[in-house]
């Protein structure tokens, strides 16, 4: 056993501090020291992206981040997406078109969409499939989110 | 994931030194997309990750049109895919970049480590290999340069020695008459491994193939340099008669293994097809096409 | 959408989930996500081989790692009575359960549970697996239904002898658990009559459902004797009994509280997790989490089968289907328990074939014992029968979806199980699809084709309750027994909202546990938005009960004066002002505290069938012939929903299901070594399809009410994925020229054909 | 009267029949009347009293859900069916 280690960064805004072990995933990190759950694990090889946040501003799979590798950085987590008083257009548009079904791939799409927008507010259907396809969905068939996306996309450019 | 420590040394000798202590048990942290999964999967005894990103040199990537275009080990797929000189001078490494993972494995993954992690189905390493790219390697001797076609020696092993690391890459500039493309095969979209890979680099004189290379992968323990396909092209003007030369010669020294990814059958085939579509690809990009 | 008359208010409208909101921001706790205080993280130590015999299992040196609080083996289960669990589609005999759990004398497929370990953290306790030794003597393995089959192969079980369904058992060990057969008519003379038959044999791989939440379970077994059980399961009720029954508990002293759940199609019906959490829990006094990785779902939990299958079907000249026969032989896994037996049941039921001998074998194999996935066997019994009856209309030179409907089941046709079939939309749904902008279009291009095909799943009914009660605010708390993997809560609560004709958003669902609510079956079957739905339907109608004597009471009549609307208005006879009475629900609901407290309403239904349906998928392909790579150009699905509450759910359902089965057609397949190890437990190489695999998925929804259902739902989940097996094989015949009979078409082989032999 | 279907593999207790005619209001006492016919058949298809986890019986098509308890019509066609799923059933 090796004694944990503190880690300092800027989780969803708020520079924050936790206590984390060397052996401890980003994912682990997050779920199990810093107590936010809405990052999922699906596989933890990085194959199906469940656990997607942004790091630094790119989207990364948080099973395949050390812990100890993020002091000093800047991530968005599922919980970062809304703001305290509406949800994220994105969110409004899964939620819409009726984007999930089990929701337990929904964070992780939700966060890749979002670091796709921000870089693309006019992203084609390929550029969406492209984007998301290191997200797996097995209930949806993805078109509903697919959709979803494009409709976020088309609702934020007004 | 087993028991382990994180280092993030400052300098190239402090990385050395802590790979050098750390023995076979210390590797190199570069985007870690292959090595936490080997660790947490413990298929290989790992107890130290040493973390290059600090190391600006890892990092960086800078073009010179004299000196070529070095690029550090560590930096992303998605650096490198963006970078406007990479785009405009070296397409073929823009393919395997942004090929490799999807879009978050992209965001970690790095050429380097590709090279380092000596897949036989490695997306990155056939393109550095026609790019003629070339291993900067820094040790416990002091530095050393490699050709990439010599780095990896069998699936998942390199020439590396104990407390060696490779800091970057650099590839000569690309003559103006050369293209270079790289294609791959895999069942689905995105999110395989390679069932077969080829580059090529062709430069042309005159409307003939002054000089060319082609690389595969996936079809033998390392990423083979095809000497017999680029025979085949040079001297003549680049045409179907040739490039089914170089494509047989590419399906000639194929010899891979029946595996869940793919059949000998199909990847003997698929070298030659995936071989003959870079060719054409790069011939396309040294027109300017 | 082809709809029916439409008269309602909420039904079939598009309501946004009432848990949708949780699950966009990732505040939704499944599993994997409970923390309890105190708590500890459990593992399982699993077989690396896939047959052997137990010699021994020395657990000192992991007890002795500091962290470490408890190690529990089959020792530590109660010895099983021989009898068997309730289940859900797929059972278990309580001795196999048992023994699938954790592995007492043998270890049957890699991957078998031999002991589980409890530590203060997860890397504890994973370090901790590697000082549990397992002394292991190896059998012989038998991976192929066929081989295991044949009178030399390997016995799994040597106590197993084959069970003549209606008839005896065999004398000698066999690991063909059962046999079953369905006659009908004469097939020998059916054939006779028949003008072309075609004989046909098929082969297609283990398959994982594929849900991305791993499963999970958590544990307390208090000081006082009661069990806490939390888990991602289909059905709490149902993993309460199994749980009660492994642990030989009254079912009184378990209680299972549902997690949100990430996925299960079938798969999550069955406890691996929960019972080792129970005994680890008691053993330490502390609460237990455990949670499988990717690798353990691949390895050790429950797929579906592999099928060996061979089909003959003979027509007239003018197509007309004169006999069938078939012959289907299904890997059960480890244990018995294949879906061969609806497999059989639902093989040639799309279509009035007057002969039909259908001859089933459940068959165990050294491989992890299979679990329901999403319509359990149809969908490779389809494969079979709809690409030879491709082949008939390409034969006989007809439209491939003339054929079906010249032959399609109708009310009253005889099914081969022997029942007839009641009021379907078969016809209609294969009408639907003939009519569709799809099938009317012309497909161009080179090496491009088109396929059709059919299928038929039953659906399920059975035991669901709920409780409602009425707030002083207008609104209705529902409480549910079913766990919602993919928006039953909001069909459910609409049609409650239907019933008291109140809006949908003023219907507020949860799923309870099993203390607090009435025993409600799996969520599966396709039978949740039916058997849930019409379990609100009840409530609904006994909340109009009494809320008709509220009004009657407070407007001083009698309670037969008092209407209750569709509108959600109660209205009485004229007041002494002449004028009529009539309250809203929310007016009548802000009355009820001054007016003798507030209500409550209830029911429970055990309905028999939730409505057979029927399902046609079209879908258009390219193949590259130099890779063998085949690119979905379009895609159809059309299905009789009965009745679509939410027809965006239905879509969902529709999509989801092709999807599932076009991985299952082109590249998904359990492989293993020649010793039973599986070779690709990631979803890197278990190969499902990606966003980028995928074209939009158009749907039609055909309805055709169910007559047994207050608002004519027909089960609509599991259908979808009967038809796409076939019609993606169709389209890659109609592309290259050439049948593929083996699953999956991966490029591989389809090179392997396009090639000539030596390339 | 009710119209019992008989399976394959069970005719050979109904002397070879597919179909018996029986008197019965519910299963129980239409299996009962069975038995005095087709001798064995009973026991063929109950175990402990209760229908054995392999077989489902359908009245008119549709599968009991009271089990031996569900009403039988008259006319009524009564099939034996291998049970979905392969065994128990709540």
């Amino acid at each position: 056993m090796t004694d944990p280690i503190v880690i300092g960064a800027t989780i969803n805004g708020e520079a924050t501090q936790f206590l984390a072990s060397e052996r401890d995933s980003l994912l682990e990190a997050l779920r199990d020291r810093v107590g936010l759950i809405g990052t999922k694990e699906g596989c933890n090889n990085g194959n199906c992206g469940a656990c997607t946040v942004i790091l630094d501003g790119r989207i990364v799979c948080s099973c395949l981040v050390m812990a100890p590798e993020v002091a000093g950085s800047t991530i968005t987590t599922i919980e970062g997406i809304a703001t305290a008083d509406a949800l994220h257009p994105i969110q409004q548009a899964f939620l819409q078109d009726a984007a999930l079904q089990c929701g337990i791939c929904t964070p992780g799409f939700i966060v890749a969409a979002k670091a796709l927008l921000d870089q693309n507010s006019a992203p084609t259907e390929d550029d969406v499939r492209l984007w998301l396809a290191g997200n797996l969905c097995r209930c949806t068939g993805y078109d509903k989110i697919v959709q979803a996306v494009l409709h976020a996309a088309a609702n934020m450019r007004g | 994931m087993q028991a382990l420590r994180y280092a993030r040394p400052s300098s190239v000798e402090e990385a050395v030194a802590l790979l050098e202590q750390g023995g076979s048990g210390a590797r190199v942290l570069a985007g870690g997309t292959d090595v936490i999964v080997q660790a947490r999967e413990r298929r290989r005894d790992i107890n130290l990750f040493v973390d290059i990103k600090a190391l600006p040199e890892a990092m960086s990537i800078t073009y010179d049109p004299d000196q070529g275009l070095t690029i550090g080990a560590a930096a992303p797929c998605y650096q490198i895919a963006r970078h406007e000189a990479v785009r405009s001078h070296y397409p073929c490494l823009v393919d395997s970049a942004s090929l490799i993972g999807g879009i978050a494995i992209q965001g970690r993954a790095s050429l380097g480590g590709n090279l380092c992690n000596a897949s036989p189905a490695a997306d990155g390493i056939p393109s550095l290999i026609v790019l003629a790219a070339e291993a900067g390697i820094a040790g416990p001797g002091g530095r050393r340069t490699l050709p990439v076609e010599d780095f990896c020696t069998g699936p998942g092993t390199n020439a590396l020695a104990p407390g060696e690391f490779l800091v970057s890459l650099r590839l000569p500039p690309p003559h103006p008459d050369s293209g270079a493309a790289f294609q791959r095969f895999i069942p689905r979209g995105e999110m395989d491994i390679a069932v077969a890979n080829a580059a090529s680099q062709l430069r042309f004189d005159d409307g003939r193939v002054r000089w060319a290379r082609v690389a595969i992968g996936a079809v033998a323990p390392t990423p083979l340099l095809v000497a017999d396909a680029a025979q085949a092209l040079v001297g003549d003007p680049l045409s179907d008669v040739t490039i089914a030369a170089a494509a047989a010669a590419a399906r000639a020294d194929a010899r891979p293994i029946e595996d869940m990814r793919g059949s000998i059958k199909q990847r003997k085939h698929l070298a030659a097809v995936l071989t003959e579509r870079s060719l054409r690809a790069a011939a396309d990009r040294a027109r300017g096409v | 959408m082809v709809t029916a008359d439409k008269k309602h208010r909420v039904v079939g409208t598009r309501p946004i989930r009432h848990d949708g909101t949780d699950k966009v921001t990732g505040r939704a706790a499944y599993g994997a996500d409970l923390r309890l205080p105190d708590m500890l993280i459990g593992r399982v130590k699993r077989s690396p081989l896939a047959h052997a015999r137990i010699k021994r299992i020395d657990a000192s040196k992991a007890l002795a790692l500091p962290g470490v609080q408890a190690v529990i083996t089959s020792a530590d289960l109660p010895n099983p009575a021989d009898r068997v669990v309730p289940f859900g589609e797929g059972s278990s005999d309580l001795k196999d359960l048992a023994r699938n759990v954790l592995a007492a004398d043998k270890v049957l497929y890699e991957g078998h549970a031999v002991a589980a370990v409890c530590a203060t953290d997860a890397h504890i306790a994973e370090d901790a697996l590697d000082l549990i030794e397992v002394e292991y003597e190896p059998l012989p393995v038998v991976l192929d239904v066929r081989e295991a089959m044949l009178p030399a192969a390997p016995i799994l079980h040597d106590g197993l002898r084959t069970k003549e369904v209606g008839g005896e058992k065999g004398d000698q060990p066999s690991n063909v658990a059962s046999h079953l057969q369905l006659k009908l008519g004469d097939t020998e003379a059916g054939f006779r009559e028949a003008d072309l038959v075609i004989e046909r044999e098929f082969e297609t791989k283990m398959v994982h459902q594929g849900y991305v939440e791993p499963q999970n379970g958590a544990a307390f077994w208090n000081r006082d004797g009661r069990l806490e059980i939390w888990t991602s399961t289909q059905g709490s009720f149902v993993a309460r009994d199994q749980i009660a029954a492994l642990l030989d508990l009254p079912v009184s002293k378990v209680r299972v509280t549902p997690m949100e759940i990430g996925g299960g199609f079938g798969g999550k019906i069955p406890v691996y997790l929960e019972p080792l959490a129970a005994l680890l829990s008691r053993k330490t006094g502390k609460p237990v989490k455990m949670t499988m990785t990717r690798d353990e779902v691949f390895r050790a939990t429950g797929p579906t089968s592999g099928t060996y299958i061979r089909v003959k079907i003979g027509a007239k000249q003018d197509g007309a289907i004169v006999a069938a026969q078939a012959y289907l032989a299904f890997e059960a896994g480890a244990f018995p328990g294949s879906p061969v037996w609806a497999a059989s049941r639902c093989v040639f039921t799309a279509y009035d074939v007057p002969h039909q001998l259908i001859d089933g074998y459940d068959v165990v194999v050294n491989k992890p014992k299979v679990a329901a996935y999403r319509a359990p066997g149809a969908p490779t019994a389809a494969f079979a029968a709809e690409s030879v009856i491709d082949e008939l209309a390409q034969r006989l030179e007809m439209d491939p979806l003339d054929l079906r409907i010249k032959n399609a089941a109708k009310q009253g046709s005889r099914r081969a199980d022997g029942a007839t079939h009641g009021v379907i939309g078969n016809d209609e749904v294969l009408l639907a699809a003939q009519d569709s902008p799809h099938y009317r279009s012309e497909l161009q291009g080179e090496n491009r084709g088109r396929g059709v095909a059919h299928g038929f799943w039953f659906n399920i009914g059975l035991e669901s309750s709920a409780s409602a009660s009425v707030n002083a605010d207008g609104t209705v708390s529902l409480v549910l027994g079913s766990t919602d993997i993919g928006g039953t809560r909001v069909s459910i609560a609409m049609q409650l909202a239907e019933t008291l004709g109140i809006a949908a958003e003023d219907v507020a669902p949860q799923v309870v546990d099993t203390d607090s609510v009435g025993f409600t079956f799996v969520t599966g079957g396709s039978r949740t938005a039916f058997a849930g739905g019409w379990a609100a339907y009840e409530v609904g109608m006994d909340l109009r009960r009494q809320l008709i004597e509220r009004a009657a009471k407070i407007w001083e009549v009698q309670p037969e004066q008092v209407e209750y609307a569709d509108d959600g208005v109660l209205r009485g006879p004229p007041g002494d002002d002449g004028a009529p009475r009539a309250i809203t629900f929310r007016d009548l609901a802000a009355k009820l505290p001054k007016t003798g407290g507030m209500v409550v309403g209830r029911a429970d239904v055990n309905p028999k069938t939730s409505g057979p349906t029927f399902a046609t998928h079209i879908v258009d392909v390219e193949v590259d012939p130099d890779t063998g790579k085949v690119q979905i150009l379009r895609y159809t699905a059309v299905q009789d929903a009965g009745t679509a509450i939410h027809p965006a759910y239905v879509e969902g359902q529709m999509q989801g299901g092709a999807a599932q089965g076009v991985g299952w057609a082109l590249n998904e397949e359990y492989r293993y070594d020649d010793q039973g190890r599986m070779e690709n437990p990631t979803f890197l190489d278990y190969r499902m399809p990606t966003a980028l695999d995928l074209p939009m998925i158009e749907t039609i929804i055909v309805e055709v009410p169910n007559p047994g259902h207050p608002y004519g739902v027909r089960g609509v989940g599991e259908v979808p994925i009967v038809p796409p097996l076939a019609a993606v094989a169709a389209a890659i015949h109609d592309a290259t020229g050439v049948r593929f009979n083996t699953l999956p078409i991966s490029p591989a082989a389809i090179l392997d054909k396009l090639l000539p032999d030596g390339d | 009267m009710a119209r019992v279907f008989i399976p394959s593999l069970m005719r050979d207790l109904c002397h070879g029949g597919s179909q018996v005619e029986v008197q019965g209001d519910t299963l129980r006492q239409v299996l009962d009347n069975l038995n005095t016919l087709c001798p064995g058949i009973k026991r063929r298809i109950l175990e402990d009293g209760e229908i054995r986890p392999e077989f489902s019986l359908a009245v008119n098509g549709v599968e009991e859900s009271m089990g031996l308890l569900e009403p039988v019509p008259d006319g009524a066609e009564v099939h034996i069916l291998p049970a979905l799923s392969g065994g128990a059933r709540p």
